[in-house]
């Protein structure tokens, strides 16, 4: 594979945070890319560490956390070896950006639309005139389709919808034309009725503006909707990657088997689901073997002996799994 | 700007700096005065005499030149001293005079008691100033007296005067006056007794509550004359070149008074007791750091009516223990308030030692710093057991007479004034009443009597004599002119100075 | 009987595992926990002051005239005041003095405020209308104003001071207390235990009463720093403490008078105050970072 | 009034008539101008024995607020309550143990749904204790019996909720719910919060239980997947009302309120052959709960509005059997 | 908006009634003879009659408590016990000297504070935060009359650098006369071009200043900190970052603007501190403003002294908060309260 396909490129990426009960283990990811031009999505559950890939790939980390080691390179450069001053220099807004997943928050409360949008702007296009900067506002809203937005972007946040803020955050996100554009579930906090709307806008605005996006998502059957690729992150890890329908039709681990048979569908209706018993790994004291190993129906003394090595089972199909690499994987469907 | 400056350094005024610990500017009415004011006042006001005690009580004229008295007792005249101007530029005329000094009188404020007994006041002449008594007074005792005795405008209105004004014919007059900060005063030019160049053009009464800065005014040598130093730092001072001390007995003393009315101390072994446990010596050693005397019966040693040969009572805690043994109190065992003056360490600190004392013949005390009025409220409270058992105070003459010292704390009284020890014998009563008539006609005989009093006072034991202070005040030493004089306690006199 | 024993010795054990954990926790922090032994240490001294102190009876008030203002040295570790008395004696057992009328203050302010706090927290309506308000009319002045014009009025001793500094504090635990109540009265286990029907004054006093104290530790343990502070403050201009006790702030006020020839005098006892009260509020802190969950991964 | 009595000839367990729940609050900054949140506004809703019904809708749309005034966490503005046909709503009714115990609640939250500062015994034994479930002796047995049928080993029983995960701890509360052995249980978004595979295992609890005690439910969720599962008959809310209740099968398949078309549109399931449905968004934003609009609430957004929308409230009108909808088009397409 | 000011102007009243009718009613409580007091120990029946009828102290209490409210409100406090002066005249020279200090020591406060909290915030955990830590929670945790006499001791008598006390030289007073315009010192000396006066006042106040400044100083940078450590994990900060905005523009435009409403009502909350604080530091400093005047009351009882000090600083105190709020209003987020989905 050529890494100049990748706009994005993470190795053996470990990260750490120092908190009071002791040192807790967040990130540990052997490999993974992001195409030029693909939505690719990473699929987790609640505290599986999606928010913290997309920080740690911006630099953003908090203060109690820290990048162990690994490399992240965009366009073949290391982010991680770069200072914050040329990250804000050079990497975030221009090179990547991001969308969060709570609009609300993610607006400065005292500042208006037009205030936010255009300290964007300007950071980016310095010297342009005041007309010009009110114009390139105007533009970037009328971008995500906002209506009014010569009346919205006088507003504060605290008039608008849930819907029209995560709308200018994504005229911001998009203002500084980066190629790379992280969604940390853009929609979560959205009701389901507009979570649509925007989903639509951002596949026609990556399509647009052939823009790459990291897709980050709690619920498989949305990311399904937008992605070509999806990586299932579990406790920090990501157990497998492949093309969607690969994984929904077909999947090859234990965890993402699970995950899937035990949403509660259509057609399981009034049957028992299938259970995995266990709870979710505690990131202050990691199994040293497969992350997934207590909760595997699998389950064999050697999984919690090594970490199952990352490897490759059918072209552009990723897999850590001790099992799957022994037994060839069957290519039907075996889920209940 | 620097011209300017040049011509500040050139008119730079001759100034003294008295530092105070509070300000004086209480009682603006001079009618009223009768407390810190003095220490402004009296360089601003004028009596008719001034009195001497360092000097064999020789008295000054003031705005009086001559007095003589009838050979009754019954009459005195003054003459005025001519060419006496107020501030306002007003001549002094004996009617002026007759007619402040009855207003005095009437208003009945301040120390206007010292006037009882005077029958009436005339100006028999623009410059002859009559007194006319019930019975004989020592009048010259009296109108030296440091409160109440001020020749002032009677014209002026009491509301005038807390204006925060002042018109008197002294040789300073009020300047500028910025409460809890300072008070300026400036010379008059109009003195009559004249200026010479080495004289004062501005004095200034500063207030600084802390001992310690006024310590390190003094040493900088921003300030002239401090008061109210602890002595602990007057010793300190000693040791600086450009320091004087001025040490000069006073009249004032201090008791401690105890609550005859309620038991314990309402046994006369036990008040003994009491007064053979206070550690005098230490008091007078460590507390004063020698700086005053051990009292010797009720009247301070200066003082006329003084009894040189009167009993002591020293600390001897075998005797106290014997007394407390009379008294049905072999073991202690009972527990005292204590009262005294919030803020006055020298109270306090004898209050410490004495505590400490008691508490060797298993006596408790509660030591309570009070402000005055609270202190003086609960000492008049309607029953004598709600009072406190031991009350501090302090006493000096309004003018140089003792009769205040026995009568306002040692005569019975219907209602509480200054007998805080609840004191009532009628043989001491006769005594005083006895010495008070004959004190104008004779010093010998009333002294004879007040011994007498004192002797019984002693035995009783309705109050500890603690010690008669020496009025200590480091000043510099390139002042000329300072001398102290208790008769008007705490006062400096700025037209005596000179650098 | 002896099976209740058994839950009851089980139960005991587990809240102990649980405090243990929390001290733990809390001593991570190294400033806190400097701030925390010290306090220990602190609270031995006073407890201990009669034997701890090198001259007991010198630190109760007796004095030692031969040995007036004499400088720090192996004697006198910290010196001696004008009536000769070792001020390190002095200080221990004002350690005493301080703790112990923090402590009785914010107790008394506590007993005042909790009742009320809960009342309007839980009540809501008129009652909290009018307790709210009176709690804002104290909320209005500084502390030190409040006690020094109440101490003022009831004159100057210890115990009117502990009043004073009660009757200013006891509003600002009102208003934690009932905001806190306001809030956990909205938190689903309150509401279930309504729909279970569990009589109401239960619901307050077993479900919403201990999740109100946390706020309630963090403010109290800052509060001793404050209450020493502003007993000392009362000390010093005279509306607290009477001689002989060894309040640290009337030592200062006295100290001060020597303060050129004995700095000593003012220092030490200064000293204790900053670093009593430093204590406090560095424990505050503490408490304030292990209580709130965003510092705590689950 | 008798609550242990069952009335058997009513197969209505709880049934709720005209229901309405207005939140006032202070707006502006003066106190005066007081408005109304009109959170639940005229709901008419029946459960039957044994049956569990589903309510879905969006964020806001007054599903909790319903779910407590059943319960009596909140009185109801107006409108009755009888529960086995007996009017509970006078206060003294609603508030009296015997109707207590026999409706219970499951909330959201699985942080704040147990007192933090209890264990878990205690926190199990609080129903058994309020309503004299059991003899005092026999409290421990029966709070085992309760932690073993849930799941939950009986050794934790001395242990503190935040020893639990998320999942555990919601069937600690499920187990508290049952402790008073109720006849309906209303379950306040169970799942959401608990990640996927520990929902699964919840939902088969709930089955089983159900099943077990013929329990009535009430299950609230924005996640169709999850009501789907679990309900029998299903109640789509737009602010404040019902506008769709029937089957849920039938609610699924026919969609006669608009609402509830664009509401399964929008919302992405993957079915068991890994088949993709594609979404749809719905156009505006909700409208405020404090001003809602007059006529159809739903008429600012909807495709198929009309004059008469935005005039006059739709009814409930019956389209199937038991299958309501308020639509004035319902079933024009 | 202008509701919101006319009902906290309204609760602001309401609460200085109550503070005015509680000191009056305390006032008459406490078992204290005013009449006695006002005509002096030696005085005579007659005389404490005469007092009585003087100071209105023979009519009904409701009678005098209305009076009483009548003369406040013509700013008449009544004349002190113990000086027979008009408390307002006495207040009217002390009050500028005070807030002089208070004013200054609150902006310093300010000026130093935010800078080191913010300083302290972004650089978290590192030495210089933890030095900034401790600092500040150093600085509230000292009595500050012991700051006031460490510091003298310091500048003044080990180091001679600056005046031990008082607010001018009294020489320099008398070569300089300072017009009073506006009974500020510094500003009239400003005013009038007296620039030597200035310096010398200068230099008298930094004293006083520094003591009054550092708890407001402690107070304000723990306060900026905390809040600010708050912030900057708010989403918005994180957000804005990712854009690419100058760190610079993150923190002191979109982090310090969500700082600055808290810290405003801290900042009203010291002042009054500062305020309090002067009560017992004026003495020591010898600072001729209502602290040392109340201060002394306090000694003497003197009740319409202490009376007249405590309603001046609930005043002031009452206004502060007034104006905190007004600030802390105009703050989007709650200006737009109705708003809210
Ligand atoms: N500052 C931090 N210090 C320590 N641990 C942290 C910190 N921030 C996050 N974590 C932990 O890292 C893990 C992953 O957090 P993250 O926010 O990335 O989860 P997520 O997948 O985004 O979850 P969600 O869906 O809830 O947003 C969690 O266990 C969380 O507790
Ligand atoms: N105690 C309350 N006071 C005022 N308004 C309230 C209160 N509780 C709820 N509301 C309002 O009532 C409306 C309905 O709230 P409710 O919690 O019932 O919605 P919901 O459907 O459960 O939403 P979600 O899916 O977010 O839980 C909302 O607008 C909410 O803001
Ligand atoms: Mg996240
Ligand atoms: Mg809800």
């Amino acid at each position: 594979m050529n890494s100049k396909d990748n706009v994005l490129e993470i190795k053996d990426l470990k990260v750490d945070a120092h908190t009071v009960m002791g040192t807790a283990e967040l990130l540990n990811i052997k490999h993974l890319e992001i195409k030029t031009g693909e939505i690719f999505g990473i699929i987790g559950e609640s505290g599986a560490g999606k928010s913290l890939l997309a920080l740690t790939i911006l630099g953003l980390l908090p203060k109690n956390v820290y990048v162990k080691n690994g490399q992240i390179l965009y366009k073949g450069e290391d982010l991680l070896k770069k200072s914050q001053e040329e990250l804000s220099q050079r990497i975030r807004g221009k090179g990547i950006t991001m969308i969060f997943q709570d609009p609300m928050a993610s607006l400065n409360p005292v500042f208006t639309v037009y205030d936010q949008v255009s300290q964007v702007i300007s950071r980016h296009n310095p010297g342009l005139s005041k007309k010009q900067l009110y114009d390139r506002v105007i533009e970037m809203l009328e971008l995500v389709k906002l209506s009014d937005p010569e009346n919205t972007m006088k507003k504060y946040p605290h008039e608008l919808s849930g819907g029209m803020r995560q709308r200018v955050l994504i005229s911001m996100a998009l203002s500084a034309k980066a190629d790379l554009l992280i969604s940390d579930e853009a929609t979560r906090a959205l009701d389901v009725t507009i979570q649509a709307g925007i989903l639509k806008l951002l596949e026609e605005l990556a399509e647009k503006l052939g823009l790459s996006t990291l897709f980050i998502s709690s619920n498989m059957a949305l990311a399904s909707t937008v992605c070509q690729r999806l990586g299932i992150l579990y406790a920090g890890e990501v157990l497998e990657i492949g093309r969607v329908e690969e994984i929904i039709r077909n999947p090859r681990h234990v965890y993402t088997r699970s995950f899937l048979s035990s949403l509660p569908t259509v057609e399981k209706k009034g049957k028992p689901l299938p259970i995995i018993k266990g709870i979710y790994p505690d990131p202050l004291n990691k199994a040293k073997g497969c992350i997934f190993a207590d909760r595997c129906p699998d389950y064999s003394a050697e999984c919690s002996q090594n970490k199952p090595t990352y490897h490759e089972v059918i072209p552009g199909h990723f897999l850590a799994c001790i099992k799957e690499e022994k037994h060839k994987p069957s290519s039907d469907n075996d889920m209940d | 700007s620097g011209g300017e400056e040049q011509q500040g350094n050139d008119n730079t005024p001759k100034t003294v700096t008295y530092v105070t610990h509070s300000d004086p500017m209480v009682f603006w009415d001079p009618a009223e005065t009768w407390a810190i004011e003095i220490v402004a006042l009296q360089n601003i006001y004028e009596p008719l005499v001034r009195i001497d005690p360092m000097n064999d009580n020789e008295f000054i004229p003031v705005l009086a030149t001559e007095w003589k008295s009838s050979d009754d007792g019954l009459k005195w005249e003054f003459k005025l001293r001519e060419g006496v101007k107020f501030h306002s530029g007003k001549e002094l005329t004996a009617d002026i005079a007759a007619r402040s000094l009855k207003r005095t009188i009437d208003l009945g404020k301040g120390a206007a008691y010292i006037w009882d007994g005077v029958k009436e006041i005339n100006a028999k002449d623009d410059n002859t100033l009559e007194f006319v008594l019930e019975r004989p007074l020592p009048m010259l005792y009296i109108v030296s007296s440091a409160y109440g005795s001020y020749i002032y405008d009677p014209d002026l209105e009491r509301d005038w005067y807390y204006e925060g004004n002042a018109d008197g014919t002294g040789p300073y007059k009020l300047n500028d006056y910025s409460k809890d900060s300072e008070v300026i005063l400036e010379k008059f030019q109009d003195y009559w007794g004249g200026w010479n160049q080495d004289q004062f053009d501005y004095a200034i009464v500063k207030i600084v509550p802390e001992s310690a800065t006024r310590r390190q005014l003094l040493v900088r040598g921003e300030a002239d004359i401090v008061e109210q130093m602890p002595l602990e730092d007057v010793e300190a001072l000693k040791s600086d070149d450009n320091i004087l001390i001025s040490d000069i007995t006073s009249y004032q003393q201090l008791y401690a008074f105890l609550n005859t009315q309620k038991a314990p101390l309402d046994n006369k072994y036990v008040r003994q007791a009491l007064s053979y446990l206070m550690p005098y010596q230490d008091i007078v050693d460590h507390v004063m750091l020698g700086s005053a005397t051990q009292a010797r019966g009720v009247i301070p040693p200066n003082l006329w009516g003084h009894g040189k040969d009167l009993m002591q009572y020293n600390y001897d805690l075998d005797k106290a223990k014997e007394l407390l043994a009379q008294g049905g109190y072999p073991d202690g065992g009972f527990k005292l308030l204590y009262t005294y003056t919030a803020g006055d360490k020298n109270e306090q600190k004898v209050g410490e030692l004495f505590k400490d004392a008691l508490s060797k013949v298993n006596i408790d005390m509660e030591i309570r710093g009070m402000t005055v009025d609270s202190k003086y409220d609960l000492a008049k409270a309607t029953d004598p057991n709600d009072r406190q058992d031991i009350t501090m105070l302090y006493w000096w003459p309004d003018n140089v007479d003792p009769q205040g010292y026995m009568y306002s704390q040692f005569r019975t009284e219907k209602e509480v004034g200054f007998n805080f020890g609840y004191y009532s014998n009628p043989e001491v009563d006769r005594l005083i009443d006895e010495a008070i008539a004959i004190s104008g006609t004779s010093i010998e005989e009333a002294t004879e009597k007040y011994i007498e009093a004192q002797e019984i006072i002693l035995d009783e034991a309705p109050a500890i004599h603690l010690y008669c202070e020496n009025y200590v005040r480091p000043y510099r030493k390139d002042l000329k002119g300072y001398a102290d004089n208790p008769a008007y306690p705490n006062a400096v006199f700025f037209y005596e100075l000179s650098r | 009987m002896s099976k209740n024993k058994n839950i009851f010795l089980i139960k005991l054990k587990r809240r102990l595992e649980a405090l243990w954990v929390f001290i733990k926790l809390l001593l991570k922090n190294k400033l806190t926990g400097i701030a925390f032994i010290t306090i220990v240490l602190l609270t031995v001294t006073a407890i201990f002051a009669p034997w701890i102190s090198p001259y007991p009876d010198q630190g109760q008030g007796q004095v030692n005239l031969e040995e007036k203002f004499q400088p720090p040295s192996t004697k006198h570790i910290f010196g001696t005041d004008e009536l000769g008395r070792d001020i390190l004696s002095r200080v221990i057992f004002g350690t005493r003095i301080s703790l112990v009328i923090s402590t009785i203050t914010i107790v008394l302010a506590l007993v005042i405020a909790l009742p009320l706090g809960l009342l309007a927290g839980y009540h809501g309506g008129m009652v909290d209308e009018i307790i709210m308000r009176i709690t804002d009319v104290f909320l209005s002045f500084p502390p030190l104003m409040i006690a020094i014009v109440i101490a003022s009025f009831l004159g100057p001793s210890l115990t009117n001071a502990v009043i004073a500094i009660a009757v200013a504090w006891w509003p600002w635990y009102t208003r934690i207390i009932r905001a806190q109540v306001m809030s956990i009265r909205e938190k689903p286990f309150v509401k279930a235990s309504n729909c279970i029907g569990t009589n109401k004054w239960v619901i307050l006093l077993s479900h919403i009463l201990p999740n109100t104290i946390s706020p309630v530790i963090i403010q109290a343990s800052m509060d001793m720093g404050g209450v020493i502070l502003t007993a000392a403050s009362l000390s010093f201009i005279g509306l607290g403490a009477q001689a002989p006790t060894p309040e640290w702030g009337l030592i200062i006020s006295t100290a001060r008078t020597y303060i050129i020839d004995a700095w000593w005098y003012s220092a030490f006892p200064g000293l204790m105050i900053f670093i009593t009260v430093l204590s406090f509020n560095l424990l505050g802190d503490g408490f304030r970072e292990v209580f709130d969950p965003r510092t705590r991964v689950r | 009034m008798d609550w242990g009595e069952i009335n058997l000839k009513n197969e209505v367990i709880l049934e709720a008539v005209g229901l309405k729940k207005y939140f006032p609050i202070e707006t502006g900054f003066l106190k005066k101008s007081i408005e109304y949140v009109h959170a639940i506004d005229t709901v008419n809703i029946k459960v039957n024995k044994g049956e569990a019904l589903g309510i879905v809708g969006e964020s806001g749309c007054g599903k909790s607020t319903l779910a407590q005034v059943l319960v009596n966490i909140y009185s109801p503005t107006e409108g009755k309550i009888f529960f086995e046909g007996v009017d509970v709503s006078p206060k003294a009714a609603r508030n009296s143990l015997g109707f207590k115990k026999n409706i219970q609640m499951v909330f959201q939250d699985p942080f704040w749904s147990l007192n933090p500062r209890k264990m878990v015994r205690d926190i199990i034994m609080e129903p058994l204790k309020v309503h004299r479930i059991v003899e005092y002796e026999c409290f421990d047995t029966e709070i085992e019996r309760l932690m073993d049928m849930v799941g939950i080993g009986k050794k934790r029983m001395f242990s503190y909720p935040h020893e639990f995960s998320g999942g555990e701890r919601q069937r600690i509360a499920i187990a508290r719910a049952l402790a008073a052995r109720p006849k309906l249980v209303i379950l306040d978004e169970p799942t959401s919060s608990i990640d996927t595979l520990s929902q699964a295992e919840i939902l088969n609890l709930l089955i089983e239980l159900r099943d077990e005690f013929n329990l009535s439910y009430i299950l609230i969720s924005h996640d169709l997947s999850v009501v789907h599962f679990l309900s029998d008959r299903l109640a789509v809310m737009y602010l404040g009302k019902i506008v769709e209740i029937g089957k849920t099968e039938t609610v699924f398949n026919l969609m006669y309120h608009p609402y509830t078309q664009a509401l399964m549109k929008a919302i992405p399931l993957i079915s068991s052959n890994g088949t993709v449905q594609n979404i749809e968004a719905l156009e505006g934003n909700v409208p405020s709960a404090i001003n809602p609009p007059k006529g159809c609430r739903f008429h600012t957004r909807c495709y198929k509005c009309q004059e008469i929308c935005r005039n006059k409230e739709p009814e409930l009108r019956e389209f199937e059997d038991g299958h309501f909808a308020a639509c004035h088009f319902a079933n024009q397409s | 908006m202008w509701k919101f000011i006319i009902r906290r102007v309204a609760i602001g009243i309401f609460i200085l009634f109550v503070v005015v009718s509680t000191t009056f009613f305390f006032s008459r409580i406490v078992p204290s003879e005013p009449a006695q007091k006002w005509v002096g120990a030696h005085a005579t029946e007659e005389q404490i009659e005469a007092a009585k009828i003087e100071l209105g102290l023979d009519k009904p209490l409701y009678s005098q408590y209305i009076k009483y409210l009548g003369d406040l409100l013509k700013g008449d406090f009544g004349m002190s016990i113990v000086s027979h002066r008009p408390v307002s005249l006495e207040l009217k020279n002390a009050i500028p000297n005070t807030l002089e200090l208070v004013i200054l020591s609150v902006i310093l406060a300010f000026a130093i504070g935010l800078p080191i909290g913010v300083y302290s915030a972004i650089h978290e955990n590192t030495i210089f935060d933890h030095l900034g830590r401790f600092i500040s929670v150093g600085v509230i945790s000292m009595p500050t009359f012991w700051v006031a006499l460490m510091l003298q001791i310091i500048f003044s008598t080990k180091l001679g650098l600056l005046p031990l006390t008082g607010q001018m030289d009294t020489i320099l007073k008398l070569t300089n006369p300072l017009d009073k315009i506006t009974g500020f010192a510094m500003l009239d000396s400003v005013i009038t071009g007296n620039w030597r006066v200035f310096k010398d006042l200068i230099l008298h106040a930094i004293l006083p200043i520094l003591t009054l400044m550092s708890y407001s100083l402690g107070l304000t940078s723990r306060m900026t900190r905390s809040i600010l450590l708050e912030v900057l994990n708010e989403d918005y900060i994180r957000a804005s970052r990712a854009y690419g905005i100058k760190e610079r523009i993150v923190i002191w435009k979109y982090a310090i603007k969500n700082v600055l409403g808290t810290v405003t009502t801290v900042l009203a909350l010291s002042a009054g501190y500062a305020l309090v604080n002067t009560f017992v530091i004026e003495a020591v400093f010898s600072w001729p403003g209502i602290g040392s005047y109340i201060s002394r009351s306090v000694i003497n009882l003197d009740y319409p002294a202490i009376i007249g000090v405590t309603l001046f600083a609930s005043v002031s105190y009452i206004i502060l908060n007034l104006i905190a709020d007004i600030i802390v209003a105009l703050d989007p987020r709650i200006r737009f309260v109705k708003g809210g989905d």
